[in-house]
């Protein structure tokens, strides 16, 4: 069904080691816009590790390619302005800075001015950043971080919440490929659901996604397709009821009891 | 369900950060060989909970009320304490020492004497509930994935011979399988007298293992009951079963 | 109301001790010269900071004093400060009157065009240790332990460059420089030593740490040759410190309380009975030039009927004075006191000095 | 607070701390201490930059500050540069000296970096120290008296109380610089960097670059105090490169509270004002100064501000619960 | 220029700087705590043995043990005062209060023993060991042994022990340490117990080998800093390491070039090794 988009991002024969242990080995997929690639396999299968190569946080093997292009030699702070953003696994936030302002730190593109321009047209610089406050609320409103936790510290937010508000750092003003590390763990209840709507909207925003989950109902709900890991290399892939039903799958992964 | 004696009980436990009160519930029992699950939305006071029963948090709270392990009032002591006397909490996010192999993450330094109802494991025990670990033993804590961390949390609270464990969403970050794994250690574990608090919003996982479940709203109470009872009941329901799944 | 006299030393440090000890020479003489009418009637009032051997902290302090309204501070143990302190003090319009600080350059007019200094200076001890070297231990083989700083390297410079004009044959065996705070020597004496010079010149203004430290550190090495002290860095607080190792060190200084012409200076003699009278102590160089200093100020002041800085000044740069504690003092225009020198050896911890 | 109310309070707030020193009865003392505490808060801002933002604690910055008297000390006196040329000077080789020192200690944090800035404080003194072209140890003595050119007229500056405008002058733009550099992209980049690179990298910053940048911006900063004080003292020497003024900036920074427009300069007037008002002699100022830094740094880690704190939070409570 | 000796030399200093590193390198590996008042620290040791000798008429190997006491009881102060800024981890206020320790230490010691120099005699000191051309002291040879014997002992402490483990736990994560049931209070009380024990016996040992004054310390804090940042933050056997090669370092320098250099010298290598493997010495 996505056969006929071409990927946004497209990731081939991809390997990390780190010394003698090779966490990830020769792994290829690729995501479309308006489509979510799950990535699932068990603890330490190396589905982190995949993001980090992808996003050139660790020495890896292989090739990326982002609309096409070629991206495997760009720096990781030189992708983002690409359009590839990443969140991580545990959740990171600057500590020091009210939810809001972190929110406005990681758009520093938009809400910031050059020192120079600062210095020379403070006025315009003010309204620059006035606008941007008013983005970033938008923002943190749209992906779940309600106005009463904007002026509160990151870590004094209800889990679900720093969840959420991960998410949203990570995308920041604007993303074209958006890699999610288990956005879903320790969500329950309300949390999940609007989670679930989120992704959904953000597919619908044109955005191509990648979601490493264990969270199995999270994940064949919103996945269009998906990826299986197991001791670095990929083991499945296909549509959400295929690889429910692969029998490696079930067995390295999913086990009886699911 | 054992007739005995409760091995812990909360009473009046209430706990605020700064202004807003995070927990505030009348009485909380838990029995030997019991497993007891809480449940309940983000922020709604779960590890508010087990973290006042430990005496421990990352915050600065304000804690009040008393807690009761094997009768004794332990609301005055320290965290190291408590978890001397055997009562082990598994907290959620950072569970290990980076900068230490699986080993010694492992090897307690605290020296802690058995006694009837009280089991010590020893890390071939622990390897035996998680193989993962013994092929990482080598490793830096650092170095593990989100899972392994998990695993080797719980390890280490049981090498300390809990009389009670909790654990505060364990399932995070781990493979279904593994869940299904843990939790049904959680069961084992229990059958051998150890009372346990379970913490989770996998309710669906949790309820095939727990004995009796509580759902917190906003740091209160608002059911309790035996699992059996509570597998269909509407609120539990909205709480989780919904999440996700359609 | 009183005239308030300023005065800048180090309080604290390695040469704190000495410092506090001529802020007392200074009272001291003060309480004479007040016995004694004062200066033009009124009474003289010390005013006394701390430098701690720091240029920046002798800066703000003489800010202090210059606001404090003094008529003229004296100053100046280590030479780094008094050149900091120099020009900040003469722009204020305020006399600077320096007692100890020997580096030639505190004259040259530069910092301060009315500086009056009365300690000997680099080039005026230079010629003595020279003469020293080449005439009495007719040494071939010198080498120099020297201060790494203003004062230490125009003293070594004074030297070598008064030996050159002797015509004196000799080669340079060993140099070795450290920072005025280093108390472990061992190193560059091994240095020296393997060396094996006929003499040595300590050139270290620590009175409080470097100097004993290097004095016993030598003995120690067992330092073959004869050890030669710069001029007027042994003071009877460093063989205090420096104990029996210091028996044997060859010095050299301008003042000693009980040695002619001084013992027998009535004006000294008083000076003294006042020391022991308030500080229960007997004077030593650094002190008698402290107290030096305000009585040739004093006696200038009431002499002219004024407290002008430059007139002042200029009756003391180029003038002669008598009746002081020191005899009579001599000033040559650029404002250095002119000084007679005095060899000393120091036998069973006392200077003996030569007559 | 908004912006305007803020414009408006530190405009009145200048005004009257230009005439401060006259109404305290602007005797020479009172002079020479504003004067001075201008130019130290000025060399202290520039090494804020780099501990309250960048999170690194150099301790390589009295270099900048040598850089500057020393620049300004051999223009003035071997080739009779005047006020502004030397200004220019100071700063063109305070970037060249920030750029070699970031360059070096690019890869460098915390004690590493803390150690190895002050190695290279340390090796610059022995330098200046030593070497005949700096006036080695006699220093550079005759610095004329500083002149400056403006439109119209010159100030010329013989005695503090005429070099207080310039002070002044010299500590506003710097306010005005630091605050400028906050609300900059640079300015959150930096911190972003301190408080989590992964983070920062992830949206698309250059940690690396970003050091670098912020020790260019901090340089100029402190080496224009040197500038200022070459001319107030009239004497250089490689005492420039001491501990004291080494310390005297990081209490500065510390003192107060951190990534505060006002912290620096009100913990320098507070350390010289009790040096050069209420000094009890060097022990005793020890002592006392010593137990000032602990016992507020022990009640208010963040600084003399988590005393304002709770008022601030008071007023504040308006809206939102107050970051805490 | 005598080889032999300027080795004999360095050896002895190397031991010294690694001696009075000791306890500042197990505060940093656990309280990640920089300690500018360590200097001041060790000026007080030496003095409080001066004293106890020379007050008290008290023999030297009475006295260190006095000292010793007094470190301690400095370093449990200095807990007290530092335990919230340790667990902030707020390295520039670390700095500054330490600083000002440092002075309070100071100015107190100049009050009470006053600012002249003295002489730590110790029996030791006097007696020397001569073979040939070459010389130390017995002093010498005791600073010697006694760090060698320092450093092993905490080496097996640290690696071998409960203790150790027990005090790596906290150096990491010292909330999650209370869960594995460890008193952090008294871990922290121990290592400042253990630096202010440490740096007085060093004060007590190395004192000796110049006269002592109340203003010293601020080369101490320096050459430790190096010590322990060279040695690899934490690192045992690398600040032991680290301190002779800084000792032998200074000694040849001085021997071949000139001891006016050596310490711009010494931080010079300081500034490229660090650069080329911020880790340290012990870094893998
Ligand atoms: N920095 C590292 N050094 C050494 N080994 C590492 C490092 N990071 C990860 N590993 C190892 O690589 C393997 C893959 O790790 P990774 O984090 O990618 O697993 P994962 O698929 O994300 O697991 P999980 O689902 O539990 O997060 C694991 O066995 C882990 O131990
Ligand atoms: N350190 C803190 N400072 C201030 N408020 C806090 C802090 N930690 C938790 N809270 C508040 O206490 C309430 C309960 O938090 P808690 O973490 O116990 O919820 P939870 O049930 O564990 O949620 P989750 O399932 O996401 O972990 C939340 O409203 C949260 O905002
Ligand atoms: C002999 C010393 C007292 C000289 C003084 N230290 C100076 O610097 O000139
Ligand atoms: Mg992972
Ligand atoms: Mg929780």
């Amino acid at each position: 069904m996505t056969a006929a988009k071409v990927p946004v991002l497209r990731v081939e024969g991809l390997g990390v080691s780190y010394g003698a242990l090779t966490a990830l080995d020769d792994v290829s997929w690729s995501v479309a816009a308006g489509e979510l690639l799950g990535i699932i396999g068990p603890n330490g299968a190396g589905k982190s590790s995949c993001y980090d190569a992808v996003t050139a946080m660790a020495p890896h093997r292989g090739s990326v390619f982002l609309d096409g292009a070629d991206v495997t030699a760009v720096p990781a702070h030189r992708l983002p302005e690409r359009g590839l953003k990443r969140a991580f696994q545990q959740n990171a936030f600057f500590h020091e800075l009210t939810v809001l302002d972190n929110m406005l730190a990681v758009m520093h593109e938009a809400a910031g001015t050059g020192l120079l321009a600062s210095t020379l047209a403070p006025l315009r610089a003010a309204r620059r950043r006035r606008a941007a406050t008013a983005d970033a609320v938008a923002t943190l409103e749209r992906f779940g971080v309600g106005a009463e936790y904007h002026h509160r510290m990151p870590t004094a937010i209800p889990y679900g919440t720093q969840r959420m508000l991960s998410v949203a750092l990570a995308h920041g003003s604007s993303a074209r490929a958006l890699l999610l590390d288990e956005p879903g763990a320790g969500l329950g209840g309300a949390d999940m659901e609007r989670l679930v709507r989120l992704l959904r909207s953000l597919k619908d925003h044109g955005l191509a996604l990648v979601v490493i989950e264990h969270h199995m109902d999270l994940i064949m709900a919103v996945a269009d397709r998906i990826v299986v890991l197991d001791q670095g290399r990929c083991i499945a892939s296909g549509t959400p009821r295929e690889v429910q039903k692969d029998p490696a799958v079930l067995e390295a992964y999913l086990g009886r009891a699911a | 369900m054992s007739p005995a004696a409760p091995v812990l009980e909360a009473t009046g436990l209430r706990v605020a950060y700064g202004g807003n009160t995070a927990l505030d519930l009348e009485a909380l029992s838990l029995r030997p060989g019991e497993v007891l699950g809480v449940v309940g939305a983000n922020g709604a006071g779960k590890s508010t909970l087990v973290n006042a029963i430990a005496g421990w948090s990352r915050g600065a709270p304000r804690v009040s009320g008393a807690v009761r392990l094997d009768g004794r009032d332990v609301s005055t002591l320290p965290p190291h304490q408590r978890a001397r006397a055997g009562l082990l909490l598994v907290p959620e996010g950072k569970l290990v020492f980076g900068q230490m192999s699986v080993d010694e993450n492992l090897t307690m330094p605290a020296r802690i004497e058995a006694s009837p109802g009280r089991h010590i494991y020893d890390r071939e025990e622990v390897f035996g509930l998680f193989p993962r670990l013994r092929e990482r033993r080598g490793h830096l804590g650092s170095q593990l994935s989100g899972g392994e961390r998990q695993m080797l949390g719980i390890g280490r609270a049981l090498m300390l011979g809990p009389r009670v464990l909790m654990l505060d969403e364990p399932s995070i970050g781990l493979a279904p399988r593994l869940v299904s794994a843990v939790l049904s250690t959680m069961r084992t574990l229990a059958s051998s007298g150890l009372a346990i608090l379970l913490v989770e919003q996998n309710v669906r996982a949790a309820i095939e293992v727990v004995d009796r479940l509580v759902l917190l709203e906003r740091g209160r109470v608002v059911v309790e009951g035996p699992a059996a009872e509570m597998r269909d009941d509407p609120r539990i329901a909205e709480a989780y079963l919904g999440g996700g799944a359609d | 109301q009183p005239v308030k006299v300023g005065t800048i030393f180090p309080l604290s440090g390695g040469a704190g001790p000495q410092g506090q000890h001529l802020v007392q020479s200074i009272e001291a003489m003060a309480a004479l010269i007040n016995e004694s009418g004062g200066v033009m009637g009124r009474k003289i009032e010390i005013v006394a900071r701390d430098d701690e051997s720091t240029p920046a902290v002798g800066v703000s302090r003489a800010n202090e004093l210059i606001s404090a309204g003094v008529s003229v501070i004296i100053e100046g143990w280590n030479s780094p400060v008094t050149l900091a302190m120099q020009p900040v003090i003469s722009r204020a319009g305020v006399l600077d009157i320096t007692a100890i600080s020997k580096a030639d350059p505190i004259l040259s007019g530069e910092g301060n065009p009315l500086a009056v200094r009365l300690n000997s200076s680099n080039s005026q001890d230079g010629a003595v240790i020279a003469a020293y070297i080449a005439n009495r231990a007719k040494a071939k083989r010198v080498a120099f332990m020297t201060q790494n700083d203003a004062y230490g390297n125009g003293a070594q410079a004074s030297i070598e460059g008064e030996l050159k004009k002797l015509g004196h044959a000799y080669e340079k065996v060993a140099e070795e420089k450290f920072p005025f705070t280093q108390a472990d020597f061992r190193v560059a004496i091994t240095n020296v030593r393997a060396a094996n010079p006929e003499v040595t010149v300590f050139i270290n203004a620590s009175e409080g740490l470097g100097m004993p430290a290097m004095i016993r550190q030598a003995r120690q090495a067992r330092l073959g040759g004869q050890v030669v002290a710069a001029v007027g860095t042994i003071a009877p607080s460093v063989i205090a410190v420096a104990g029996e190792a210091a028996n044997g060190v060859v010095g050299a200084d301008i003042y000693f309380p009980d040695v002619e012409p001084f013992a027998s200076n009535p004006v000294n003699q008083r000076y003294i009975a006042k020391m022991q009278q308030m500080h229960k102590t007997t004077p030593d160089k650094f002190m008698a030039l402290g107290a030096a200093a305000l009585q040739v100020w004093a006696q200038a002041a009431n002499e002219l009927k004024t407290l002008d800085r430059e007139a002042i000044a200029k009756r003391i740069r180029g003038g002669s004075f008598k009746d002081t504690i020191l005899g009579e003092m001599n000033f040559a225009p650029n404002g250095q006191l002119a000084t007679r020198h005095y060899i000393f050896t120091i036998k069973d911890r006392q200077m003996a000095v030569e007559k | 607070m908004n912006t305007t109310a803020r414009v408006l309070a530190l405009l009145v707030l200048g005004v009257a701390a230009f005439f401060a020193p006259g109404l305290a009865g602007g005797s020479s003392a009172v002079y020479s201490a504003a004067v001075l505490i201008a130019i130290f808060a000025v060399m202290s801002y520039g090494l804020d930059l780099v501990v309250s933002d960048l999170g690194e604690v150099s301790l390589a910055h009295t270099v900048f500050f040598a850089v500057g008297c020393y620049t300004t000390a051999l223009l003035s006196t071997r080739v009779g540069a005047g006020g502004w040329t030397t200004l220019a000077a100071s700063i063109a080789m305070a970037l060249l000296f920030a750029a070699v020192l970031g360059l070096v200690t690019l890869r460098l944090r915390e004690f590493v970096f803390s150690l190895v800035t002050y190695a290279i404080a340390v090796v610059a003194a022995t330098v200046a120290q030593n070497w005949e072209f700096l006036g080695g140890s006699d220093g550079i003595r005759g610095i004329p008296v500083l002149e400056l050119a403006l439109p119209g007229f010159s100030l010329k500056a013989g005695n503090d109380r005429e070099l207080w405008p310039i002070a002044f002058g010299l500590l506003v733009v710097t306010l005005y610089l630091v605050d400028r550099f906050r609300s900059s992209r640079l300015g959150s980049a930096a911190v972003m960097t301190h408080l989590n690179p992964r983070l920062a990298i992830v949206s698309g910053i250059d940690p690396q670059q970003v050091r670098l940048r912020v020790f260019l911006a901090s340089a100029p900063i402190t080496a224009s105090a040197g500038w200022l004080y070459a001319y107030q003292r009239a004497y250089v020497s490689a005492d420039v490169l001491d501990a004291y003024f080494l310390i005297l900036m990081l209490t500065a920074v510390v003192l107060v509270g951190r990534r505060l427009l006002l912290g620096p300069v009100l913990a320098t007037l507070l350390v010289l004002g009790q040096e050069k008002f209420l000094s009890l002699g060097g022990y005793a100022d020890k002592i006392i100064l010593g137990s000032v830094l602990i016992a507020t740094l022990a009640l208010f880690p963040k600084g003399l501000i988590g005393f304002v704190e709770p008022l601030r939070r008071l007023l504040r409570s308006g809206r939102g619960a107050a970051s805490g | 220029m005598n080889l032999g000796q300027q080795l004999i030399n360095g050896l002895v200093l190397g031991h010294a700087f690694a001696l009075v590193a000791i306890g500042w390198t197990v505060l940093l590996g656990v309280a990640r705590l920089v300690n500018f008042g360590h200097g001041q620290m060790y000026m007080l040791g030496a003095f409080v043995c001066w004293w106890a000798i020379a007050g008290l008429g008290l023999p030297y190997l009475v006295a260190i043990p006095v000292a010793m006491a007094a470190g301690i009881l400095v370093g449990l102060v200095l807990q007290r005062v530092m335990l919230k800024a340790t667990i902030e981890q707020n390295l520039v206020s670390i700095m500054i209060m330490t600083l000002g320790f440092g002075y309070v230490l100071h100015g107190g010691a100049a009050l009470v023993f006053g600012s002249t120099g003295q002489i730590l005699d110790t029996p030791l000191a006097q007696r020397e060991i001569v073979f040939g051309d070459l010389w130390l002291s017995w002093q010498d040879v005791a600073i010697i042994l006694v760090c060698i014997v320092e450093f092993a002992l905490l080496k097996l402490v640290l690696d071998r022990t409960r203790v150790g483990r027990l005090v790596r736990m906290v150096a990491e994560d010292p909330k999650l340490a209370e869960l594995a049931g460890v008193n952090i209070r008294n871990v922290y009380l121990g290592v400042f117990a253990f630096e202010g024990a440490a740096v007085a016996l060093a004060g007590a040992m190395v004192g000796p080998r110049t006269p002592i004054l109340t203003s010293m310390g601020f080369e101490e804090v320096i050459m430790t800093f190096v010590v322990v940042v060279l040695g690899g933050i934490g690192s045992v056997l690398g600040s032991y390491l680290a301190g002779i090669a800084l000792g032998l370092f200074t000694a040849l320098f001085g021997a071949l070039v000139s001891p006016a250099y050596t310490t711009a010298a010494a931080f010079a290598v300081l500034i490229a090794v660090l650069v080329l493997r911020p880790g340290g010495l012990a870094a893998r």
